[in-house]
């Protein structure tokens, strides 16, 4: 198990009804986090329009999480 | 370089700052709120940006346009929070010695910036509903989900 | 729609102008006098205009231009007179409600302003000479001919 | 013979030292004026970067002249 924390975003945040949480996962992948985080975000789609950083930078979805790490979940992003 | 902003963009105060006796060219890009998208009355819009990756990012952004159409000077700024019908939402600008540059810098900047920085945008529409732009996949999703 | 002007070109006033609530786009490009051009230092600069018809002409080259990449508004002003570096020389701002109708008519009303309305452009050097742009051929001619 | 006013631009004028005049020519085309008036505009290439405009409005070099017509004689034009 980790520690991880995960950080939900705009209309991922307003789902969850929370910015933030501390949970223990078994996740080995940020995808995982994606899945096992889904009560909270409720997007199906890990691997479309949706982007994760790990601590701070950019990540891919089958990049590795760690104890310790702060998972960002981004929903589609819409700028400009 | 790029900076995120939750008062009103000053245009006029952005173009000075890249004034350059070597410049020949100034393009500037202005995203402005407009009162419809996708068949919807808009009253007004929020932005909400994770500015510190929304920084990083746009940085390298920035760096890009100026290796892949050499210019001078290139910034951005982009707003966040409640914004209404008329106010810009993000700018633009670039100069250079020559204009094809300057235009496709700064074309280049603002692609990127709408794809790649993790800024979100919530529309508040005339009719009393309210949506987060290209989310539609996630919230349709997200209610068969429930 | 186009203007000759021989005072200060204002570009935040013009932006103003073409304000509109439909519109999610505006760019805008400035040709600014840069201090070198073709190797040369320069000093300043003259535009010479021939108004009338750089106003009838310039008037078809903007609604070519909404026609082709439909837009909400377009304008553009360009300076006569005696200019020195740093300058604005020409300023063109296009409106749309998206944003690729409005670089790509902005890109064609400079390119077109350039090559088809009578202005000319005479350059002042650091070493005193001066000449006017694009005139090399009919000058040399013009030497050749005595 | 037609009497045409020519009129002369930027390095033209300069090279003329005049502005204007009122000739009595026997061209027919924009482009025979041009030819006519070479001594004074000295430019060898009308059909090169150089353009013509007959009483207002942009013509061709092969556009025909009438008499009155006033003929705008314009060097390779270089706004922006």
């Amino acid at each position: 198990m980790k520690t991880l924390t995960v950080r939900y975003f705009a209309v991922f945040r307003e789902r969850a009804g929370l910015a933030e949480e501390v949970l223990e996962l078994e996740a080995s992948t940020a995808a995982e986090v994606f899945a096992a985080t889904r009560h909270r975000h409720g997007s199906e789609e890990p691997l479309g329009h949706c982007k994760v950083a790990i601590n701070d930078e950019m990540a891919s979805w089958d990049s590795p999480v760690a104890d310790g790490d702060i998972i960002l979940l981004f929903p589609p992003v819409a700028g400009g | 370089m790029i900076s995120i902003s939750s008062t009103t963009i000053n245009p006029d105060q952005l173009r000075d700052a890249l004034v350059d006796p070597r410049a020949g060219a100034y393009c500037s890009f202005e995203g402005w709120v407009r009162n419809r998208n996708e068949g919807h009355d808009v009253l007004s819009l929020e932005y909400e940006a994770y500015e510190p990756l929304a920084i990083t990012e746009g940085k390298k952004v920035i760096a890009e346009a100026l290796q892949k159409f050499p210019g001078l000077h290139a910034q951005c700024v982009h707003r966040v929070g409640k914004l209404e019908i008329g106010e810009c939402a993000v700018w633009v600008g670039v100069t250079s010695a020559h204009r094809d540059e300057a235009f496709q810098a700064c074309r280049y900047i603002i692609d990127e910036v709408k794809h790649r920085l993790p800024i979100w945008k919530k529309e508040y529409y005339v009719n009393g509903d309210s949506g987060w732009v290209n989310c539609e996949r996630c919230q349709s999703h997200a209610q068969s989900a429930d």
